[in-house]
């Protein structure tokens, strides 16, 4: 080993694949894992709570009221509390943040339906639908794009949220900074940052992608205002 | 056919939309439904195919009462077009075309070769099917909505206020193409609107109906202009009802006189006060006036025969020679009317 | 937390983890929130491998309150501890300082689901530190000095350093603080910005050297010796584990501690390359 | 059930305490930390992003800054940033807390300043200057006060997340209400980290309620539409 | 007087929207500018209060260029009503109505006054000052919209299809409130409007802008319902020219038959065909035939000298016996212009 501390280069180099846990790559994959599955989860768990909202319109004010309060309860204590449940797991880490998902992506489900124009909706009655067809094949294609739209906050804020998780020793990417902070060192600092910020923009260009292939009607629009 | 028989709607919240409303619309016919904002027009149609169910009263169609049929089987038999045309925004014009057929669970190339059969029946390129509907214009948009509708060959067509959208020369062009379909098609139409020359050039018969779902008045376009039922039918009526009656009475009657007709280059001297200069192929130039053979006076025209009376004498007006050219098809004249026999065709309609 | 009447959360997780077999197969190394805990479980962990041992490596969990609940329930097979420190954790009042005391009361109080393996020589003390400058200013030399100008001092340190030493700091030197911070891994650097005067640095803190501070004399021995000790799950330790880690233990000296946490801590090299570095050297890798 | 008479446990432990009610290290004390570090975020990050919300929305130009910078500064992770300035400007001062917590309040004000000024209804905009309103006063005497609604959302969002995210500032020796739930953890005093949470979020809720009082206050009614129809 | 003198605006895209357009708006009189959609309308009208500059040729204000002038201070002088109303959704009514005054600096109790004076005005219920645009019904807010272009009692008003949003019957209220103000208040009005009945009302003179934005034709209504310029003109200008062309001609000069009327309980036996019967307070009751005098039959009336030709003439139609009944303002019989009376005046007005 060299004198004095390496450059950001050697140490990348260095801690890419030492086959240890907290090798870059394990924390990336760590990470990516502690990330996309609060994602899926919150959508999977939004929709019927979403669907029944609108279906129940009485549901939304509790269920919105209540979403309002989760997404104000700091991350951090939710991961201490949990740890004597779940344990030193991913799970401590994915609950929380599955809450926080369905938080924004709740409204964005009801939003998404409301968004069906009233008289779409009547002539889909008007030619015979039934309620599931007319659900699954004309108001929630419809909402694909405000939904959408949520799981892209979703995403983004998921990804660059699991880092707090650090805090109790399951932060992905995050244990860059606390061993960082705790071994004062810029370049894991920056290094998480970057992987972290470039994970989210991915996260997000893919999501703007699918939109582009599923809701082709949108994109037509906007090519020609 | 449909039949109202002693028709109430009643809203949760106490307001009677529609009270006690008995008619018939007959098949192969346009019935439509007139009147202010407010006068259950909308809940009227949508009783039909139970959008809104009645509180009172039925609805029969060719005798079956519509209670007794599952909504969607019933719907699904009946074409229903609204006034923003409600495409689905997300699938293509032919396939929002096609939704009826795909519903009743039709072969999906069968299904597309029928909606590319109808966009074109409704004047619509078919190159515009793979679009989306935002892509259209207002108008091409109501085409769609008319094409949706018919797709799977319905017997029954409700339309509430499917034209009230767009501006006035793309509705005229609608309404035009809906009558050439009906021709076409003989389908049972419901129409409503609250445009009372809408509902005149299109009704077999007109409903107008006052605040509250009360029939006012049914009867045919004609009828209802010379005869209007009560203060509140003339009032909704409107200004120029003795004019626009002329539109139901026809120009084949008219006399024409051929006498009156001159060549170009004619110097004058006639017994009359007034001549119509003709070109050679045989279209109007402009009427000479006996004591100034040189100055060229304005013209109006009617195609004999197609046009009403209406038009007749608004050409009439036109001119300071008080008289009409009667034109055929391929606008070459065919005579005159003068103010004479406009008149007698005028005291003869008032008559009838 | 005691005084809740048992806590539930606890309950809950209380049972073993399906990992924690009974034969020599696998282990999850933990450790605390700091650098040379890291490095320990990580020379833990690799000697581990080294003899086979399926490894799960769960670093920088926290603070010992954190650690050895998960040790007691199974999340965690073995966790480098400090044996005076484990001591006073389990039983605040207990007043053994050499290492030979402390490792006795520990064999008293340590709870049925634990287990501790031999003591290493090697040794990282708690301190009260103060800089060079505040030192020939006042000229301060022991905590017994300190007591007498505790009280315009602010002190920073871990956030648990408080609860575990501010009753026994007053009791036995008179030691009060005008203000307690919690100024955790930053504590060095807090002394050397003046926003902390007295604060708790290891002594094996490489930023000891580096930041010109200076250790009191405790001597009315109120930190007991701490040297490194292997903290076990009972049901999941296997022989394997318990030989190899007495191996380690007994190669490990403070001085060599020292030199490792320099690497780490001037050179930025990564923990876990310190550890297999010094295992290759010292033929157990 | 055992998880709810727990909690409730806790919550009578912690409030409960006399001792918790003074000092520096009490609830009093740690609330006003929180509110300075909150409010000073807030405050700066209004500062920041409702003018250039403003500018942007009004000139229509630099859309793409917004939207870009907005994205960006979501994916940032606050405690990333907390420990990079820390190791840039020592643990001392307030601002490797302040600076985080200020990235992390711009976007939500930017982008519904932004979208408020720019929603406006264009006719509004023309019979504004048709009347002979200048660019300023268009701005100060139309746009605002008809997008006032959505630049309150913006800074109630970032409010929220502020005043959960301060939190974290204790993770570097600050103090704030972040203190209780990391203090608590370090020691597995759980009725400190609960009793720090459910103050957290009373204070959440609070600032939610201010911000729906201020909104009531500032925004007109003809613009909330509050009044019913005569 | 406002002057376009040669003026062309090309958009920076290359399009031109119009081109070389010269023109005048007379002081104190309604010059309205119509066309199809995208001929460029707004487009000039903004062009006056610089909300767009021109790119070649200027405009003129009663002489002085409105280049020169500083564009806030300049829109200070012209009122503008546009279609939406525009109004202050944030400001009371009445706040939005002393808008200008307020710019202007007036007193607060005065510009208030000022507002409440013409609220009152344009016929609102001074109890809405207080209220909230979206408290007020379409209708409405566009007489506030009015009534904010006038506070500042500035001598030029914009209008940019002030009327267009709102259904046909307010419309038409609020087309007649315009007249009755301009009538009181002689203010230069641009109005634009693509309504070409709309024009032809309101106008004093009409300019008939083609897309590309040259002008078609500027012409009282009168002569460019007779005399359109062109064919694109006269296309714009639709059907029922010669009918609408009736409005403008005046019943003061149709000759009036007294001795056709009979009263109630007449039996029959005039020499004339038809007679009309009067109650006893001079109301027409219905026509009766020589040959079946206990049949009424109904009638059409007009006010003499009020309403115009074509209420007359409509008026004729209506009824079997081709006369219309000529009644005074409370509806009195004053005597029947016959088929013959009528086809004088209009012969008449085709030579005028
Ligand atoms: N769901 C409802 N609940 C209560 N009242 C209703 C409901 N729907 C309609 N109404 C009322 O019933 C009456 C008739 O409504 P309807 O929509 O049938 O009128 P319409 O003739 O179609 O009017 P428009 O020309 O404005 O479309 C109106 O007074 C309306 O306010
Ligand atoms: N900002 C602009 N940039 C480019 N072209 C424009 C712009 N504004 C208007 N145009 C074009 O200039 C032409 C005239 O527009 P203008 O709005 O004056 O028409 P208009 O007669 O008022 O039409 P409408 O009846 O639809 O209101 C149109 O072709 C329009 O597309
Ligand atoms: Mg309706
Ligand atoms: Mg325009």
């Amino acid at each position: 080993m060299g004198d004095g501390p390496p450059s950001i280069w050697e140490w990348i180099a260095r801690n890419w694949d030492t086959g240890r846990v907290d090798s870059i790559r394990n924390l990336l994959t760590d990470h990516l894992t502690m990330s996309l599955v609060p994602i899926l989860l919150s959508l999977v768990v939004a929709l019927p709570l979403g669907l029944a909202c609108v279906r129940w319109r009485w549901l939304y004010q509790p269920t919105s009221g209540l979403m309002n309060i989760v997404y104000a309860i700091p991350s951090l204590p939710i991961f201490m509390l949990l740890i004597s449940v779940t344990g030193l797991s991913q799970t401590t880490v994915i609950i929380p943040l599955t809450f926080y998902g369905m938080a924004v992506l709740i409204p964005a489900v009801v939003d998404g339906l409301g968004s069906v124009p009233d008289h779409v909706r009547q002539s889909a009655v008007a030619m015979g639908f039934t309620p599931l067809r007319r659900l699954l094949a004309v108001e929630l294609p419809i909402a694909v794009p405000v939904v959408l739209a949520g799981l892209r906050v979703v995403a983004v804020s998921s990804i660059s949220l699991v880092s707090v998780g650090a805090l109790i020793g399951q932060g992905g990417l995050g244990s860059l900074f606390t061993r960082a902070y705790q071994n004062p060192f810029m370049p894991p600092v920056i290094v998480g940052i970057v992987l972290i910020v470039a994970l989210a923009l991915v996260a997000d260009g893919l999501l703007v992608l699918a939109q582009r292939l599923l809701t082709p009607w949108v994109r037509a629009r906007k090519g020609r205002a | 056919m449909i039949t109202f028989d002693a028709v109430t709607k009643r809203y949760p919240d106490g307001t009677v939309a529609v009270d006690g409303l008995s008619l018939e619309a007959p098949t192969g016919e346009i019935t439509v439904f007139v009147g202010p904002s407010g006068c259950g027009k909308t809940t009227s149609l949508r009783m039909i195919n139970r959008m809104i169910d009645a509180t009172e009263g039925q609805i029969l169609l060719d005798g079956v009462p519509v209670q007794g049929i599952d909504p969607p089987t019933l719907r699904r038999g009946i074409g229903y077009v609204i006034q923003q045309a409600g495409l689905f925004p997300h699938r293509r014009i032919v396939d929002n075309v096609a939704t009826v057929p795909y519903l009743l669970g039709w072969d999906r190339r069968k299904a597309r070769a029928r909606a590319m059969e109808l966009l074109e029946r409704v004047g619509l390129d078919s190159a515009l099917a793979r679009r989306y509907p935002f892509q259209l214009s207002g108008g091409q948009q109501q085409r769609v909505g008319v094409a949706r509708a018919l797709a799977a060959d319905p017997p029954v067509l409700l339309m509430d206020e499917p034209f009230s959208a767009v501006d006035p020369v793309v509705r005229t062009s609608l309404q035009d193409e809906l009558l050439r379909l009906q021709a076409e098609l003989n389908k049972t139409i419901v129409f409503v609107t609250h445009d009372i020359d809408e509902a005149i050039k299109l009704g077999d018969r007109v409903a107008v109906l006052r605040v509250g779902g009360r029939l006012a008045q049914l009867a045919d376009p004609k009828t209802l202009l010379s005869d209007p039922a009560d203060d509140f039918v003339r009032e909704f009526l409107g200004r120029d009802r003795g004019i626009r009656r002329l539109q139901f009475v026809s120009t084949a009657g008219l006399r024409l006189r051929t006498d009156l007709t001159v060549e170009e280059g004619f110097g004058g001297g006639t017994a009359e006060p007034w001549a119509l200069v003709v070109s050679a192929d045989g279209a109007p130039v402009g009427w000479v006036a006996d004591a100034r053979p040189d100055v060229l006076e304005p013209f109006g025209t009617f195609v004999h025969g197609r046009d009403s009376m209406r038009s007749a004498l608004d050409a009439a007006l036109l001119s300071p020679s008080g008289c009409a050219v009667g034109v055929d098809e391929n606008g070459k004249v065919v005579g005159v009317a003068t103010r004479e026999a406009l008149d007698e065709a005028l005291a003869e309609a008032a008559d009838g | 937390g005691g005084s809740t009447g048992g806590n539930p959360l606890d309950t809950t997780s209380a049972a073993p983890s399906g990992s924690a077999s009974g034969g020599g197969g696998k282990a999850v190394v933990g450790s605390f929130d700091f650098p040379e805990s890291v490095l320990l479980a990580s020379i833990y962990a690799q000697a581990l491998e080294a003899k086979g041992v399926q490894v799960d490596e769960k670093p920088n969990i926290g603070t010992r309150e954190v650690v050895i609940d998960q040790v007691k329930s199974g999340g965690l097979t073995i966790v480098p501890e400090y044996n005076g420190n484990l001591l006073a954790f389990l039983d605040l009042k207990n007043t053994a300082a050499t290492t030979d005391e402390v490792d006795t009361a520990l064999q008293q109080k340590l709870p049925a689901e634990l287990e501790v393996l031999d003591s290493s020589p090697a040794e990282d003390k708690d301190s009260l530190s103060i800089t060079k400058d505040t030192q020939t200013k006042q000229s301060l030399n022991t905590m017994e000095d300190l007591a007498k100008v505790s009280k315009d001092m602010t002190f920073g340190g871990p956030p648990e350093f408080k609860e575990r030493w501010e009753a026994r700091l007053k009791e036995v030197y008179g030691i009060e603080f005008k203000e307690w911070k919690s100024t955790g891994a930053t504590t060095a650097d807090a002394l050397k910005d003046g926003s902390i005067q007295v604060g708790n640095v290891f002594t094996t803190d490489p930023k000891m050297a580096a930041n010109n501070l200076v250790a009191l004399q405790d001597t009315k021995n109120i930190f007991p010796a701490q040297n490194v000790t292997p903290l076990l799950n009972k049901a999941a330790a296997t022989d394997t584990i318990r030989t190899t880690l007495n191996d380690i233990s007994a190669k490990l000296s403070t001085q060599s501690l020292l030199d490792m946490m320099q690497k780490i801590a001037v050179n930025k090299d990564e923990p876990a390359t310190v550890a297999k570095e010094w295992l290759t050297t010292n033929g157990l890798g | 059930m055992s998880w709810l008479i727990a909690f409730f446990d806790w919550l009578v432990e912690f409030f409960g305490d006399p001792a918790r009610w003074s000092g520096p290290d009490g609830i009093p004390a740690r609330l006003l930390e929180h509110l300075e570090f909150s409010a000073l975020a807030l405050a700066l990050a209004v500062l920041i992003a409702v003018p250039l919300g403003l500018l942007i929305g009004h000139t229509g130009r630099g859309e793409v800054v917004v939207v870009v910078s907005a994205n960006l500064a979501r994916a940032l992770p606050t405690l990333g940033l907390l420990v990079m300035f820390v190791l840039l400007l020592g643990a001392a001062s307030v601002w490797p807390v302040i600076i985080p917590l200020v990235l992390l309040a711009v976007p939500p004000i930017l982008v519904n300043t932004f979208e408020g000024i720019k929603g406006v209804d264009p006719e509004l905009r023309d019979a504004a200057y048709g009347m002979g309103l200048r660019g300023g006063q268009v701005l100060g005497r139309v746009l605002v006060p008809v997008a006032l609604p959505l630049i309150l959302l913006g800074c109630r969002l970032s409010a929220i997340q502020v005043v959960a995210t301060t939190t974290v500032a204790a993770y570097t020796g600050l103090g704030g209400l972040g203190r209780f739930i990391i203090d608590g953890f370090a020691t597995k005093d759980y009725a400190r980290v609960v009793g720090g949470s459910v103050l957290i979020v009373l204070f959440a809720l609070v600032v939610q309620i201010l911000f729906a009082l201020a909104q009531r206050v500032t925004v007109s009614p003809g613009v909330s539409r509050r009044l019913k129809v005569r």
